[in-house]
């Protein structure tokens, strides 16, 4: 399934420019800054506003072509929206919302994904009667039954608290496993983003800045903006080497020798996983400690150092097989220990540090496992 | 299908009885609809479904005669009525015509309407003719018609008014009532006719308004009764 | 209790009042849609245009309806002769009237009802695939539950005291267009008849008064349901 | 362009539906607010009784007024006697018909609009040293601009085409309670007077649609400021 | 100004039953989960509700007495209330909203505040051309400007997204820092209580479960809840030592002889600090290593240790002076290194690691700094 995108569209005093290609299946993100045009890129792809120019493709369906003039409505293009709000009809039971998109209304299908999203019980109550969460739940349900060639997500999570937050996260992550239609997630979380995302879309001001991977984007300097000092990390993707049942703990494949030892991970040996490391997570050293807690220590090349002078920290690129690690250290000890580029060190990064939120999706188009919590 | 005969509403109470004892003499049902003579004249001559009417001025049956929406050889006067001066209960003086103008005070005169109820139209006719009319045109309170202008005499508002003698008559709340000499105003007559496609029976009906029995109730009522022969319309 | 002529009358009243409000629901829906929902040019004259009725008064509504839907009526006769309606003189006639004089207020109520309708809700449908005929019909109507009901007690409310218009277009007929007003009417005309004419009056007065707390039951229903 | 006759009734009628309208506005606050906010038992009593004016045919209403308001009615005698009010025959009687037809439709707007007000922002006033009184003025009844406008123009337009009542309350007074309605009544009451009438109906209806587009255009003004 | 509150209501399934004694100036939060009645009791305390029994003190002022029938109308309370929502007059420009509480209008005591809260260039506009941070800033200027005796906010940061946040948060500060009335600060952030409170009190299920200094019920098991595996920490307050402009670092004073090196802490040396310490960035070495990234290596003795079985991780409560620290390691290197409670042993805090975020508001009475940003 491709969706190709070329829109223009005149929004207030942004100019909405996109050219976007996406062959992919699995969940691509969205993200950007509020305003950005993330809300109005979906809505132009689901026929809720009308492109000034340009052309939509769903597979091999012309949706919207302004040259041939041809503009689908939303009813015929078969696409699944679930809004920032719920927007479930108050006026009909949850059955009711979920089967509202339905043609064929066998019970089957629709016990199946109630079960998926935890609804089941729910099945006779109004929609005022549920929470935030449940409400969320029950559209997304209900998107997905009306048997879309490509779901459109909206901040899903967004208007829900932190609790209410976590209680969903689950079943959207379950959710991109066992669904294969494309999903476009939009989003300014990057825990989401790092959680759900196997693609991601960079939008600013109306246009498309980056595309492609997210580890490759959120490592490149396009995401340093939203990357607080204090916060900055990279993305690895390894395989588990093999798991340690007597410690909870996983060991990641970096290279060849190198290992990268982290709390368990549910996921055969061989998959691969997605992982983010905090920049302040590791720290530098001549010579490893000989009894530390510390498990990771890792022989690394010193790729780059950048410092400012009115901030303490001083940010460190490594290299450790073939991957970029970052570390930020203190100015001082950098000094100190006279780093410079070209230099063998020792990384130590805390196995603890890497939290289990950091784990994220698998790549792999087999969907083998998704991190249990 | 019954008969239906439209009548001004002024007559409501007579008319109905009349219908009453004709359906009981001649087994036939009559239907009645009261409303004012001009609203009934323009329905008429918009094709309502009646078989005769009765007007209350010979203007409303011209209007209809002129439309050629009656017969007009059955164009007949059927009634007669009088003016009285009534004064209510409220009002301490009793009154006269004469003194009319010089006892109405800061008071007003309830008087119909007189640019097109005709109760109103006779009413002024009056008052000019006894040389009233200047002095008391400033006085007066309009009704929509002859019920309403007695509404108001009855609740005091005006203590004075002018309508038709069997208005006043029936009546309980008038302290007085005067009839005004006819001389002083054309006739009140009461133009009965019937209509282009009446109903066989409605000449029945025409002729039982001429009868007897139907003067006996038109009296009653405080009507005079016209006695034309009813024969020669035909 | 009630006697055979007030019973004639209150229930042609009910029969006149229901059917102008059921009869005028549907192109009352219709233009408070309209007025809700779109804007073009000469909008404010049509919405000015609905709201005459309540500017003229019923009699000038009576002999303009007499005038133009009579049976010599410039449209009235064309109705005659095409497809045999008449509204001469008969209770549809007395309908007619009254959904006039009441129109006003209905568009008013289901407008502004119509207009608190989330369009996020209606969107939402029409991704699931619902052609807009589906979605007004499943959406957009059922939540305008509220304002349909208060417009339609309003109308009703006001069908049931209609009484100039009435009576100059369709006269005053016993049975056929004699509604509650009118019978009033011919007592308050009728010297010393002040009694019944109370009475006819109690009787409009409980009948609206039932209908209203009627309308008020079924709105709070309505929108527990909707929890609004 | 309009004869000396047809400027005294619009004026007078202008005279007599704007003071309707201003000198109930009060009032139907009130009894809006009340209905409103307040929960009591024989809400729904007072609430059907408000609508009475509407289900009552006007003749019908002007008579209960003679009955009350008149010179030697209940309430009017004691007026008289006490404050030398009376409405007898006045252009004010015909300014409290006109306002007694169109209450229920100036209390439902504005009612329908106070409802709308968050109380939120009440209660904000509040914790700023607000008495509710001045709560009242500052915040709900501005925010309630919108819904006033509506409930005084429907109000307005209501009363301008007010007859019956106002007919049977205080007769028929050219320059005292000669309004238009009573005006056309009498030419079209008069053989060959319809082009009379017409002109009348015309300048009615321009003075309503002027009204209306009026009140629209302050209500988007208002909208507007407010951000609605 | 003291606060004495005795209340009961019932609140739909909860029963709301408190027992208050706030002595204190200063911010003190309220936290609690969704649903703990912070809402209620704060309603309460300005008179928008009623209690079904009880009575309500602010300084010496009855406010509410149910046994004297005693209840003052909320405009009689002085009390400033800044509500979640900034529910702003729409029909007041910014400038009527601020003059909506005032009885005398002066213009000084406006521009004090509109300065404090950068609002100065928003006085003439409608609250709907302003963005969601700046009606709550506007909305937190009326509030005080209606001088009040004690303010209250209820979530005043919740309905905005993070980077409206960020920009609110110092003028949040600058208020708790300028203003000398006491505030009671609803929240269920942590973020938020650490940075800006003196006191809390933490409520749930409509009862007050504690009451104290942050630092106090942050370190004690009833926050355990709110503290995520990942996510456990300490709260140390200290004195600063001296600063290195050079390095622009801070040093903290944990005992005689026992130094915490920090980012730049912008407050002259001695003042009092607050700061949050993440167990999963202390590491445990038995001997530190020679030439390390790591400026803080602190001794230390190991006080407690508890594990569960089936996580990696394993938590060690520490003594280090008189204070106590947490460090998350791995199960395996616990074994490994063979701790045992007694044990002396050498913490590696990294200094990077303290974010700037985690040092929060100054203790003292006398208000003397805040950290800058
Ligand atoms: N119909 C419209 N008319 C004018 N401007 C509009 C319209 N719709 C959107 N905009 C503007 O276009 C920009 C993009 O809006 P959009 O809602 O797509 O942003 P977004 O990326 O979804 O933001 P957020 O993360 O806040 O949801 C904004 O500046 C918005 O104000
Ligand atoms: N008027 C009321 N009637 C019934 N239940 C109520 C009422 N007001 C509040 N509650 C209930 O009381 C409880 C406490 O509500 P409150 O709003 O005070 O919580 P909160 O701690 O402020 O929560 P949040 O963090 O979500 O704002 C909730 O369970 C709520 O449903
Ligand atoms: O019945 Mo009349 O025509 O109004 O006097
Ligand atoms: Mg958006
Ligand atoms: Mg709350």
């Amino acid at each position: 399934m491709t969706l190709q995108i070329t829109l223009e569209k005149q929004l207030g005093e942004i100019n909405l420019d996109i050219d976007l290609n996406l062959q992919e299946t699995g969940i691509t993100a969205l993200f950007g800054r509020s305003g950005a045009g993330k809300t109005s890129i979906i809505n132009l792809i689901a026929g809720l506003e009308k492109p000034d120019a340009g052309k939509i493709l769903i597979g091999d369906r012309v949706v919207f072509d302004a040259a041939r003039n041809i503009n689908l409505p939303p009813q015929k293009r078969q696409i699944g929206y679930v809004f920032q709000g719920s927007r479930l009809f108050p006026h009909y039971t949850v059955k009711g919302n979920l089967n509202y998109g339905r043609r064929h209304k066998d019970p089957e299908s629709l016990n199946t994904i109630a079960e998926l999203l935890g609804i089941e019980q729910l099945l006779h109550r109004y929609p005022a009667a549920l929470s935030g969460g449940e409400q969320q739940r029950v559209a997304i349900g209900r998107a997905l039954l009306s048997n879309p060639a490509m779901l459109l997500m909206d901040e899903p999570l967004a208007s829900l608290d932190e609790p209410r937050k976590k209680e969903l996260f689950p079943y959207i992550e379950q959710l991109a496993k066992e669904i294969n239609i494309p999903i476009i997630y939009v989003s300014h979380s990057l825990d989401e983003l790092l959680r759900l995302a196997d693609q991601m879309v960079l939008i600013d001001q109306g246009r498309v800045i980056r595309h492609g991977e997210v580890a490759d984007i959120w490592n490149s300097e396009a995401m340093l903006p939203w990357q607080p000092e204090q916060d900055i990390s990279v993305i690895l993707e390894a395989c588990i080497r093999e798991h340690s049942s007597r410690y909870s703990m996983s060991c990641l494949a970096l290279g060849d020798r190198l290992s990268l030892w982290t709390p368990f991970i549910d996921a055969p040996v061989a998959s691969r996983v997605r992982m983010r490391i905090h920049a302040r997570d590791i720290s530098l050293v001549r010579q490893p400690a000989e009894q530390s807690s510390i498990r990771n220590v890792i022989p690394v090349s010193v790729v780059d150092m950048t410092s400012t002078d009115n901030t303490s920290a001083c940010l460190i690129t490594l290299r450790a097989g073939q991957h970029i690690l970052k570390s930020s250290i203190s100015r001082w000890a950098a000094e100190e220990l006279a780093i410079h580029p070209g230099e063998q060190l020792f990384a130590q990064i805390k196995g603890g540090s890497i939290s289990r939120n950091d784990q994220v999706a698998n790549l792999q188009p087999s969907n083998a496992f998704l991190i249990a919590r | 299908r019954p008969l239906t005969l439209y009548a001004a509403s002024s007559m409501t109470n007579a008319i109905e009885e009349i219908a009453r004892q004709y359906e009981a003499r001649y087994g036939q049902k009559v239907i009645t609809s009261f409303a004012a003579s001009s609203s009934l004249a323009r329905q008429i001559a918009a094709g309502a479904p009646a078989d005769l009417f009765i007007s209350a001025n010979t203007r409303w049956m011209q209007f209809l005669a002129d439309k050629k929406a009656i017969q007009p050889n059955t164009n007949k006067p059927l009634l007669k009525n009088r003016l009285a001066l009534i004064r209510s209960e409220y009002a301490k003086q009793p009154v006269s015509l004469a003194t009319l103008a010089d006892q109405l005070g800061d008071e007003r005169l309830a008087l119909a309407n007189p640019d097109h109820v005709p109760a109103g139209i006779y009413a002024r006719q009056a008052l000019e003719n006894s040389g009233q009319w200047p002095s008391l045109a400033p006085h007066l309170a309009l009704g929509q018609n002859v019920r309403a202008t007695l509404l108001l005499v009855e609740r005091g508002e005006a203590p004075y008014g002018i309508v038709y003698n069997t208005d006043a008559r029936q009546s309980t709340k008038l302290s007085q009532i005067e009839l005004i000499p006819d001389t002083l105003h054309e006739p009140i007559v009461y133009p009965v006719a019937l209509l282009l496609q009446p109903l066989p029976e409605a000449m029945q009906l025409y002729q039982f308004l001429f009868s007897s029995e139907a003067s006996a109730i038109f009296n009653r009522y405080g009507f005079q009764p016209i006695k034309a022969n009813p024969s020669h319309a035909e | 209790m009630l006697s055979e002529y007030e019973i004639s009358a209150l229930l042609l009243s009910l029969k006149v009042s229901g059917s102008a409000v059921l009869f005028s629901l549907p192109l009352a829906i219709l233009v408070a849609w309209v007025l809700a929902r779109y804007h073009f040019p000469g909008k404010a004259l049509l919405d000015s245009l609905i709201h005459l009725p309540l500017v003229l008064p019923p009699v000038v509504i009576g002999y303009l309806l007499l005038i133009s839907m009579g049976r010599q009526g410039v449209i009235g006769s064309r109705l005659y002769e095409w497809f045999g309606v008449s509204f001469s003189f008969s209770w549809q006639g007395a309908a007619l009237a009254a959904a006039i004089v009441a129109f006003p207020l209905m568009v008013r109520a289901i407008r502004l009802s119509l207009q608190a309708v989330d369009i996020k809700l209606e969107q939402a449908a029409r991704t699931l695939g619902a052609s807009p005929l589906k979605v007004f019909f499943t959406i957009t109507l059922p939540l305008t539950v509220p304002g349909l009901l208060a417009g339609t007690i309003l109308a009703f409310a006001r069908s049931l005291g209609e009484f100039g218009a009435t009576i100059t277009f369709v006269s005053n007929i016993p049975g056929e267009t004699r509604t509650l007003p009118l019978a009033m009417f011919s007592f308050i005309e009728t010297p010393g008849a002040e009694a019944e004419a109370a009475r006819l009056c109690l009787i409009s007065i409980v009948v609206a008064l039932a209908a209203l707390l009627i309308s008020e039951g079924l709105t709070r229903m309505a929108q527990k349901r909707l929890a609004l």
